[in-house]
C-alpha cells in the first residue's frame, strides 16, 4: 500500500497500524503504552496524528494503514496532543531523571526530548516516596509508574504468571501483586518480564542501580547458561562488566523472556570464590602451582597410567554446561590422545 | 524461610471460565455479606470457586465502589453529594448534620463498630433530593428531623 | 401549557404499579403477542421506521443498530442498560422501580427482533428496590409464558437474567458494561469492533437503555407512524425529562421532543424556588455542556440542543438560579467523574484529577489565574482525545462553565490567599 | 494440544512454559501426567496424579483403550510403522485399564477420558523431562511414550513428536559432541570402522578404540575397584548431583589420580589432585545447542580471572604435553574447522551463519535453513517407527514398613543444581536452603508444621532440613532437590540405574521422615 507520512511516500505492507508503518520508516512518534509483542493498548493516548480528510486526530497505535493514507504526525494539532499527554506523564508522578535507572533508555524521557519540553512546559509531580523495595531483585517505584499497562499484559498474557494487577480505579489506581501485598511477599517468580517491558523507571533491575548508564554498556548477545532452552540473552557490559542482562526480543527460542536465572544469575562469575591458579595437592592440600608445572604433572601422570595399566584406565566426565568446543576438544583428547572411549558427561541428569 | 507466597492454584490469564467468571460481582456480593467487607479469606474463596487467581479477584473487586477491602461498621451511612442533593441543601450539609451527631468524620466508624460515614456519587434521587442511604435502605426529602428520627431508631437497635 | 397523555409513565402512579397483574389489566404484554406474530424483520423495520434514538445519551437510530448485527450469527444477545448513574437523572430507577415490565416487554420484542435467546439486564448495584423488582418481574413473566420456552407458542425461546452492578458510572458505557457483565473490571473496549459485532463473550450483542426499549412495546401497538408523528423531524417520540436543582417542583416528566426548556422549567416542574432568576441550566445531565438562563427557550430535542452548544444527553434537567457558585457546582461535577473515571487512559486518568486539583483550590479559597489557565489546557486538552465518552464529558462542563462564566473563577482566583501570580 | 508427563516445566524450563501457557490461553489442551500437583496442572484440562514410577503402566493402559476402542491413528500406524500387531496383542493382553489403574493410581475414568482427548485433538505434542527417564525403567519409558505418539499419529508434524526438555544448557551439545563412550560427534558410532577410519585420518592419528567406554557409574564403581585408575572431571559436581553423596565421595576418594576443571572450588574439587581454573560463561566465545537442536552463539565479554583459562586450551595443552599439537585456536576455529567439517548433520551450521538466532541441526549444507522439527512426514530415521513392547517395572525400591514414603527428587525454580552460579547470584535471598516437601494429610498425621525441621534418612543417609507443606505432594511421597550440601536429596537417593542407559533412579527410593525434636 502507499501511504505518505509527512509529505513522504512509504510502501507499507498490508495489515499494518499507522505507528508500525513509521516506526518501520525510521519515523518517531511518541508513545508510551504501545509494546509491539503486547500489541495496542490505545492507552496513553500520545500518538496522536492527523489523517488528510479526518477531522478528528486518531491513535496512530491502533489506526491500520489504508492504501493512499495521508498521515501527518508533526503538525501543531498534532504535536499539540502528543505535548499534552507527556505533560500530563510528567505530572503524574515524580519523573526525577537525574536519579533514575532508566534514564537514557526511559521512552518517557525520549519522548519529552523528542517534543522540545523545556522546563516551562510541564507541571512537576511531588508525591511522597512510594517504593516497593521488597523483592529480591526487582524494585518497585510507584511514582516513577504511568500505569503504561504493559506489565499487566506481560504478566498476564506473556509469561503467563498472572501476579501483577491493577488496583482500584482512576487516578488512584495502581499497580499491584496478587492482592494488594508487597511484591516480595507475592507470588510473584521474578522472571523480570515486565522489568524488560516496562517504558520507565517504575520497574527496574536492583542489581543493576548505579552499575552503568544506558549511554555507557554495550550490548552484548550470548545464550544463557542454565537449563536446556538456549534462551538468548542482551549483556549490557559496562568496561568489560555484565551490568544487566535483557533478552533479545526479536530473537529465538525466547522472543525476549527470561526466567529469574536467566535474567538475575549471571553475576557468579565476579565471585571472589573464582579458581584462579592451578592447584596441586600436596599432603592432603592444596598449594598454587604454575601452568607448566600443573599440565606437566597431569600429562605425565597419564602417560604413566596408560604406560602401565592400558588407556582404558583412565576416564573423563564432560561438562554440560560448557561449551560444545570444550566439549569436543575433550572428548578429542580422550580418543586420540590418550585412545580411549571412556568419555561421558552427565547427560542423563 | 522467608515470607514469600507459595504459588499455588488456581491461576489467572489461563483457562477462565468465561460463564464462572461472569459470576464475579454476585460472587463478590455473597462474600461481603459474611463480614461487610472483603476480607482476604473472601477473596480467596471467591478465586477458588471461580477458578481466576485472588489478585484478579481482587483488582475486578477494587475497581467497584461498593466492594470494601476493609472492614466497615454495621450500617454503613452514605450521603448523596451529588450535584442536585448540593442545590438542595443537602450533601455535606446532611454530611456535616451526621457527623456531629454521631461524633465521626467522613470515613470513620464509630467506636462501637455500629455506624461508618460516608459520601457516595449521585443516588439517582435528585427529584427527591437531599438523599442519602443507610446498607440497602435509600432516604429521600431529608430534613434534620428526619435525620434524626432515622438514626435514633437505628441507635435503639441492639 | 403542553399536556400530554404519558406514554411509558401511564401506569408508574398506580396502586401496585410494579405487578404483573396490574401491567396485564391495563393492556400489558399485547405488543408482545402482536410482535410474535411479525417476523422478527418485520418488528425491526417497524422500530426503524419510528426513528426512535436511544435515550441512553448518545442517541443513536435503535433500529439502524439493530440492523448492525451480522444475520447469520449463531448466538447474539441483548443487554439491557439500567445503569443510570448520570448525576441529575432518576427516570430510569423510576420505572425499573414502578413498572418493570413494561421495560421487560420490550426486552423480549427487541430480543425476538434480533434474534437473541438470552438477555441480561444490567442494573446499577445502588438500586436494591430496582434489583428485586427486576427479578419479580422476570420470574412473573417466565410463570406467564412470557419467557423461557416457546413463548407464547410462537417458538421464540428467551432466557433473562439480572446482573448487579457494584457502583461504577463506567458500566453505563456500553463496552464496560459487557466487561462488567463478564465479571470484569469495568474498563471500556476499543471500538471498533462494536458490541453488535463483538460484543458479550465476544459474540454480537445489542445493547440497550431501559426507557428506549419501554418505548418499543408502544412502536409495535400503535405503529411507528403514530410514534413518528410526536416529537420533532429528528427526535420522535416521548421523553422523560428529569427536572431537579432550584424548582419547586423537581421530578419526572414525560413529554414530546421539542417542547421548550422553559415550559418543562416553568410549566411542569413549578418554576424556579423562592422566585429567583435562573443562572444556567444544565440540560442533559451533568456531561453535557453548561446552558446560560439566555438559552431558556431552546426546544429539547437531539438537534436543537445541538445548535444550542449542548447536548440531549439523559435529558437530566438541573437548574440552578441565580446565588448558585458555579465554581462549586463545576467542582463537584468534576469530582463525580474524577471518581468515577476508569483510570484507564492517561488524559482521564491524570487530566481528571489535574483539573479537580484546579478546581478544589479555587473553590477553597487557595486558587490562582494559573489554576484557571491549566483547568482550559487540560480541560482542551483532553476533549475528544480520551479512550472513551467519559473524560470528553469531563470535559464539557469545565469549558462551558468557562466560556459562560469565567468572572466568577477570576473573582474566586483574585479573593484567594495565593493571590494573583 | 500438549502432553506433559514427568515435566515440571515452569520450574525447570520457565521460558518453554510460557509458550505452552500462550497456547492453552488460547485454547490449546494440556494434558498433565504427574505425581505432583505442580503449577502446570493449574492450566491442564485434565491432569492425572499418577504413582511414582507407575509411566509404563499408565501408558499402556491409555494405549489399550485407543486400541480397543479403535482410536488410533491407522493410516499412520499402517504405512509408517512396523511391530504393531505383536505390539497391539501384548497391550490388549496384558494392560486392562483395570490393572492400569490399580498401578498408576488413576480412575479407569480419568485414564478413559484422557484416552479419548488423546484421540480428539491431532497434532499433540508431548513433552517430558527426567521423570520418564530419570528410573530404572527409564528406557522403557521412553519407548511408551514413542509407542505413544507413534499410535496416535504424532510424528512428523510440526506441534507433535515425543519432545524431551534437556536439563542443562548443553546437555544436547555434549552429546553432540560426543562426549558419550560410544559416539563421535554427531553420533557416529566407534564401533564402525569406517567413522573410525574418518576421524583417525581428520586428526592424524592411528589406533583410535573401536571399543565403547564406560558411562559415569560405571566409571565411578572402577575407581575402588582400580580398573580406573585416572579421573578427569570437567565442570562437573559429582559429589553432589550423583545418587548416594556416601557412596560417590568413596569412589572419588578410591581414585589413584583426580583431575578437575572447574571455575570453582567444589565438594568435587576436593578429591582433586589437580585443579585448573576455568574460564567461565562469557569469558570465552562458543555454541550451546539447546532442547531443539539450536546451535547458538555464546560470546566473550571479558577475560578469565587471575590465570584462569579456557578449558579448550586446557585441553589442548594436554594434548601437546603428551605429544599431540593441535591447531586449534579458539572457538569458532573449532567450530568451523573441526566440528562442522566432520560432523554431516552440522556441515552447514558456522559462525558466520549464527550471528544472531542459531541454526538448528540437521542442517547439512551452507544453505540449508535448518531443520525445526524431525520425522517428517512420519519417516523416521530407521526407516519405520518401531512399535516396541515395554513392560511396567516397579522402581527398585519401593515404599516398605520401616520406609513408608517415597522421596523423588528435582529441580526448583530459584536454583539450579548444586547452586555454584545461582548461589553466587543471590538467588539464595529467594531460596536459602533445601526444604522436604511433604503432603498435607503426611504433615498432620506426624504432627509436622509449616517450617519445621524434620529428619529425613534413607537405607544410605539421613538429612535434617525444614519441612513444606504443600498440596502439590501427595500423601505418601517427600519431595526434595539437590541444591544445597545441606540436605541434599541425594544423601538418599538410591544408586541404582537403567540398565539400558545408566541412568540413576533419582525419582524414586524409599525413606522415612519425621519431626526433629
Amino acid at each position: 500500500m502507499k501511504v505518505t507520512i509527512n509529505g513522504k511516500r512509504f510502501e507499507i505492507p498490508p495489515g499494518k497500524t499507522i505507528l508500525q508503518a513509521a516506526q518501520a520508516n525510521g519515523i518517531y512518534i511518541p508513545t508510551l503504552c504501545y509494546h509491539e509483542k503486547i500489541g495496542p493498548l490505545a492507552k496513553c493516548r500520545a500518538c496522536a496524528v492527523e489523517i488528510k480528510g479526518n477531522p478528528n486526530l486518531v491513535t496512530a497505535c491502533n489506526t491500520p494503514v489504508t492504501d493512499g493514507m495521508e498521515i501527518v504526525t508533526d503538525s501543531d494539532r498534532a504535536v499539540a496532543a502528543q505535548r499534552f499527554v507527556i505533560d500530563l506523564a510528567l505530572s503524574s508522578g515524580n519523573h526525577d531523571c537525574i536519579i533514575c535507572e532508566k534514564s537514557g533508555a526511559c521512552e518517557l524521557q525520549d519522548a519529552a526530548y523528542f517534543l522540545k519540553f523545556e522546563d516551562k512546559d510541564f507541571k512537576k509531580g511531588d508525591y511522597p516516596p512510594n517504593i516497593d523495595d521488597s523483592s529480591a531483585f526487582i524494585r518497585v517505584d510507584h511514582n516513577r509508574c504511568i500505569l503504561c499497562g504493559r506489565c499487566v499484559e506481560a504478566c498476564n498474557h506473556i509469561v503467563v504468571n498472572g501476579v501483577i494487577q491493577i488496583i482500584d480505579r482512576g487516578f488512584t489506581s495502581h499497580i499491584g501483586f496478587d492482592n494488594n501485598i508487597p511484591m516480595g511477599e507475592s507470588s510473584c517468580v521474578q522472571c523480570g518480564e515486565c522489568t524488560q517491558v516496562c517504558p520507565v523507571g517504575a520497574l527496574t533491575s536492583k542489581k543493576s542501580i548505579g552499575k552503568g548508564r544506558a549511554w555507557e554498556v554495550e550490548k552484548v548477545r550470548t545464550t544463557c547458561p542454565y537449563c536446556g532452552v538456549g534462551c538468548q540473552l542482551e549483556l549490557h557490559v559496562k568496561n568489560g562488566m555484565i551490568v544487566k542482562v535483557t533478552g533479545v526480543e526479536d530473537g529465538s527460542p525466547n522472543k525476549g523472556r527470561l526466567c529469574v536465572k536467566g535474567r538475575y544469575g549471571y553475576d557468579f562469575i565476579y565471585s571472589e570464590d573464582r579458581l584462579t591458579v592451578p592447584l596441586i595437592k600436596e599432603k592432603g592440600t592444596f598449594r598454587e602451582a604454575s601452568w607448566d608445572e600443573a599440565l606437566d604433572l597431569v600429562a605425565k601422570k597419564f602417560k604413566d597410567i596408560i604406560k602401565k595399566h592400558g588407556p582404558d584406565a583412565i576416564a573423563g566426565v564432560s561438562c554440560a554446561r560448557s561449551t560444545n568446543e570444550d566439549s569436543y576438544q575433550m572428548q578429542k583428547l580422550f580418543r586420540s590422545v590418550l585412545k580411549t572411549n571412556n568419555i561421558d558427561h552427565c547427560a542423563r541428569t | 524461610m522467608n515470607n514469600r507466597k507459595e504459588f499455588k492454584s488456581p491461576v489467572g490469564g489461563a483457562i477462565v471460565d468465561p460463564a464462572k467468571r461472569s459470576m464475579m460481582l454476585a460472587a463478590l456480593y455473597i462474600a461481603q455479606e459474611q463480614n461487610g467487607y472483603l476480607s482476604e479469606e473472601a477473596i480467596q474463596q471467591v478465586a477458588k470457586r471461580l477458578n481466576i487467581t485472588p489478585g484478579d479477584v481482587y483488582s475486578t473487586a477494587s475497581f467497584y465502589s461498593l466492594f470494601r477491602m476493609k472492614p466497615v461498621g454495621r450500617y454503613v451511612i452514605q450521603v448523596c453529594e451529588g450535584i442536585s442533593c448540593y442545590l438542595n441543601d443537602g450533601a455535606e450539609r446532611v454530611a456535616d448534620y451526621v457527623s456531629a451527631k454521631l461524633g465521626i468524620k467522613l470515613g470513620e466508624t464509630t467506636s462501637d463498630g455500629k455506624f461508618t460515614l460516608e459520601t457516595v456519587q449521585c443516588l439517582a434521587s435528585c427529584g427527591t433530593a437531599p438523599a442519602m442511604r443507610v446498607n440497602d435502605q435509600l432516604y429521600e426529602n431529608l430534613s434534620p428531623a428526619i435525620i434524626d428520627d432515622i438514626l435514633e431508631r437505628l441507635m435503639g437497635e441492639v | 401549557m403542553t399536556n400530554w397523555e404519558p406514554v411509558l409513565l401511564a401506569n408508574v402512579n398506580r396502586p401496585n404499579s410494579e405487578k404483573i397483574e396490574t401491567y396485564l389489566r391495563y393492556g400489558g404484554y399485547e405488543a408482545l403477542r402482536k410482535a410474535l406474530k411479525m417476523t422478527p424483520d418485520q418488528v425491526t423495520a417497524e422500530v426503524k421506521a419510528s426513528e426512535i434514538r436511544g435515550r441512553g445519551g448518545a442517541g443513536f437510530p435503535t433500529g439502524v443498530k439493530w440492523g448492525f448485527l451480522p444475520k447469520d450469527a449463531p448466538v447474539k444477545y441483548l443487554a439491557v442498560n439500567t445503569d443510570e448513574g448520570e448525576p441529575g437523572t432518576f427516570k430510569d430507577r423510576l420505572i425499573v422501580e414502578r413498572d418493570p415490565h413494561s421495560i421487560l416487554e420490550g426486552v423480549i420484542i427487541a430480543a425476538y427482533a434480533i434474534g437473541a435467546n438470552r438477555a441480561f439486564v444490567y442494573i446499577r448495584g445502588e438500586f436494591f428496590l430496582g434489583v428485586k423488582r427486576w427479578i419479580k418481574a422476570i420470574s412473573d413473566a417466565y410463570q406467564k409464558g412470557f419467557l423461557g420456552k416457546n413463548i407464547l407458542g410462537s417458538g421464540f425461546d428467551l432466557d433473562v437474567s439480572v446482573h448487579r452492578g457494584a457502583g461504577a458510572y463506567i458500566c453505563g458505557e456500553e463496552t464496560a458494561m459487557i466487561e462488567s457483565l463478564e465479571g470484569k473490571r469495568g474498563v471500556p473496549r476499543t471500538k471498533p469492533p462494536f458490541p453488535a459485532q463483538k460484543g458479550m463473550w465476544d459474540e454480537p450483542t445489542i445493547v440497550q437503555n431501559c426507557e428506549t426499549l419501554a418505548n418499543v412495546p408502544h412502536i409495535i401497538l400503535r405503529g411507528a407512524k403514530w410514534y413518528a408523528s410526536i416529537g420533532t423531524e429528528r427526535s420522535r417520540g416521548m421523553k422523560i425529562f428529569c427536572v431537579s436543582g432550584h424548582v419547586n417542583s423537581p421530578g419526572n416528566f414525560e413529554l414530546p421532543f421539542g417542547i421548550p426548556l422553559k415550559e418543562i422549567i416553568y410549566e411542569h416542574a413549578g418554576g424556579v424556588r423562592r422566585g429567583r432568576n435562573i443562572k444556567a441550566v444544565i440540560p442533559g445531565g451533568t456531561s453535557t455542556p453548561i446552558l446560560s438562563s439566555e438559552k431558556i427557550n431552546t426546544p429539547m430535542a437531539f438537534e436543537t440542543l445541538q445548535g444550542a452548544g449542548s447536548a440531549l444527553g439523559t435529558g437530566a434537567i438541573i437548574v440552578m438560579d441565580e446565588t448558585t457558585d458555579m465554581v462549586e457546582v463545576v467542582r463537584r461535577i468534576t469530582r463525580f467523574y474524577v471518581h468515577e473515571s476508569c483510570g484507564y487512559c492517561f488524559p482521564c486518568r491524570i487530566g481528571g484529577q489535574r483539573m479537580l486539583s484546579s478546581l478544589e483550590r479555587l473553590a477553597g479559597g487557595k486558587g490562582s489565574n494559573k489554576d484557571i489557565e491549566d483547568l482550559e489546557y487540560v480541560a482542551k486538552g483532553m476533549y475528544g482525545r480520551t479512550f472513551c465518552p467519559l473524560g470528553t464529558g469531563m470535559a464539557e462542563p469545565i469549558l462551558s462553565a468557562l466560556r459562560l462564566f469565567r468572572p466568577e473563577f477570576e473573582m474566586k482566583a483574585a479573593e484567594s490567599d495565593a493571590g494573583y501570580f | 494440544m500438549f502432553f506433559c508427563i514427568g515435566t515440571n516445566m515452569t520450574e525447570a524450563h520457565p521460558v518453554a512454559a510460557t509458550y505452552l501457557k500462550n497456547a492453552v490461553e488460547k485454547g490449546a489442551k494440556l494434558i498433565v501426567v504427574d505425581p505432583r500437583r505442580q503449577r502446570l496442572t493449574d492450566y491442564a484440562t485434565l491432569f492425572a496424579q499418577i504413582k511414582v514410577g507407575s509411566d509404563i503402566a499408565f501408558l499402556n493402559g491409555l494405549m489399550h483403550i485407543l486400541i480397543k476402542e479403535d482410536l488410533y491413528d491407522k493410516k499412520f500406524v499402517e504405512q509408517n510403522c512396523e511391530g504393531f500387531e505383536e505390539f497391539k496383542k501384548h497391550i490388549l493382553k496384558n494392560y486392562p485399564p483395570q490393572k492400569a489403574s490399580e498401578i498408576s493410581g488413576v480412575s479407569v475414568e480419568k485414564i478413559r477420558e484422557i484416552a479419548h482427548l488423546l484421540a480428539s485433538i491431532k497434532p499433540c505434542l508431548l513433552c517430558y523431562t527426567l521423570g520418564i527417564t530419570e528410573h530404572t525403567s527409564g528406557r522403557n519409558n521412553v519407548v511408551s511414550v514413542a509407542n505413544l505418539q507413534m499410535l496416535l499419529g504424532n510424528m512428523g508434524l510440526e506441534s507433535a513428536g515425543v519432545n524431551p526438555l534437556r536439563g542443562q544448557n548443553n546437555v544436547q551439545g555434549a552429546c553432540d559432541m560426543g562426549a558419550l563412550p560410544n559416539v563421535y560427534p554427531g553420533y557416529q558410532a566407534v564401533s564402525d570402522p569406517k567413522i573410525k577410519e574418518k576421524f583417525e585420518k581428520a586428526w592424524g592419528v592411528t589406533g583410535l578404540s573401536d571399543k565403547p567406554g564406560l558411562m559415569i557409574p560405571a566409571m565411578l564403581e572402577a575407581l575402588p575397584t582400580k580398573e580406573v585408575r585416572a579421573l578427569y572431571i570437567f565442570g562437573e559436581n559429582m559429589a553432589n548431583s550423583e545418587p548416594d553423596i556416601t557412596h560417590v565421595e568413596h569412589c572419588l576418594e578410591s581414585a589413584q589420580f583426580l583431575v578437575c576443571n572447574d571455575i570453582f572450588p567444589t565438594e568435587t574439587t576436593r578429591f582433586a589432585h589437580v585443579v585448573f581454573p576455568a574460564a567461565a560463561w562469557s569469558e570465552d566465545d562458543g555454541t550451546f545447542t539447546n532442547s531443539e537442536r539450536r546451535v547458538s552463539r555464546v560470546r566473550k565479554v571479558s577475560s578469565p580471572p587471575g590465570q584462569a583459562k579456557p578449558n579448550w586450551w586446557i585441553f589442548k595443552e594436554i594434548a601437546r604435553r603428551m605429544g599431540s599439537t593441535w591447531d586449534s585456536a579458539g572457538g569458532q576455529d573449532i567450530w568451523d574447522n573441526e566440528i562442522s567439517v566432520l560432523t554431516p548433520s552440522m556441515a552447514g551450521i558456522k559462525y558466520a551463519r549464527i550471528e544472531g538466532d542459531g541454526l538448528q541441526w540437521p542442517c547439512p549444507t551452507l544453505d540449508h535453513p535448518g531443520t525445526p522439527f524431525l520425522h517428517r512426514d512420519g519417516k523416521f530415521s530407521r526407516g519405520k517407527g518401531l512399535f516396541t513392547v515395554a513392560d511396567w517395572t516397579p522402581p527398585a525400591e519401593i515404599a516398605d514398613a520401616e520406609y513408608p514414603y517415597v522421596l523423588s527428587t528435582g529441580r526448583r525454580l530459584f536454583h539450579y543444581h548444586t547452586r555454584t552460579q545461582t548461589g553466587r547470584s543471590g538467588l539464595d535471598a529467594i531460596l536459602p536452603e533445601e526444604t522436604a516437601d511433604i503432603s498435607v494429610e503426611d504433615a498432620k498425621k506426624q504432627g509436622i508444621a509449616n517450617g519445621d525441621a524434620v529428619r529425613v534418612w534413607s537405607r544410605r543417609g539421613e538429612v535434617t532440613v525444614k519441612a513444606r507443606v504443600t498440596e502439590e505432594v501427595p500423601p505418601g511421597m517427600v519431595w526434595m532437590a539437590f541444591h544445597f550440601r545441606d540436605g541434599n536429596a541425594n544423601w538418599l537417593t538410591n544408586p541404582v540405574f537403567d540398565p539400558y542407559t545408566q541412568t540413576a533412579e533419582y525419582k524414586a527410593c524409599a525413606v522415612n521422615v519425621e519431626k526433629k525434636m
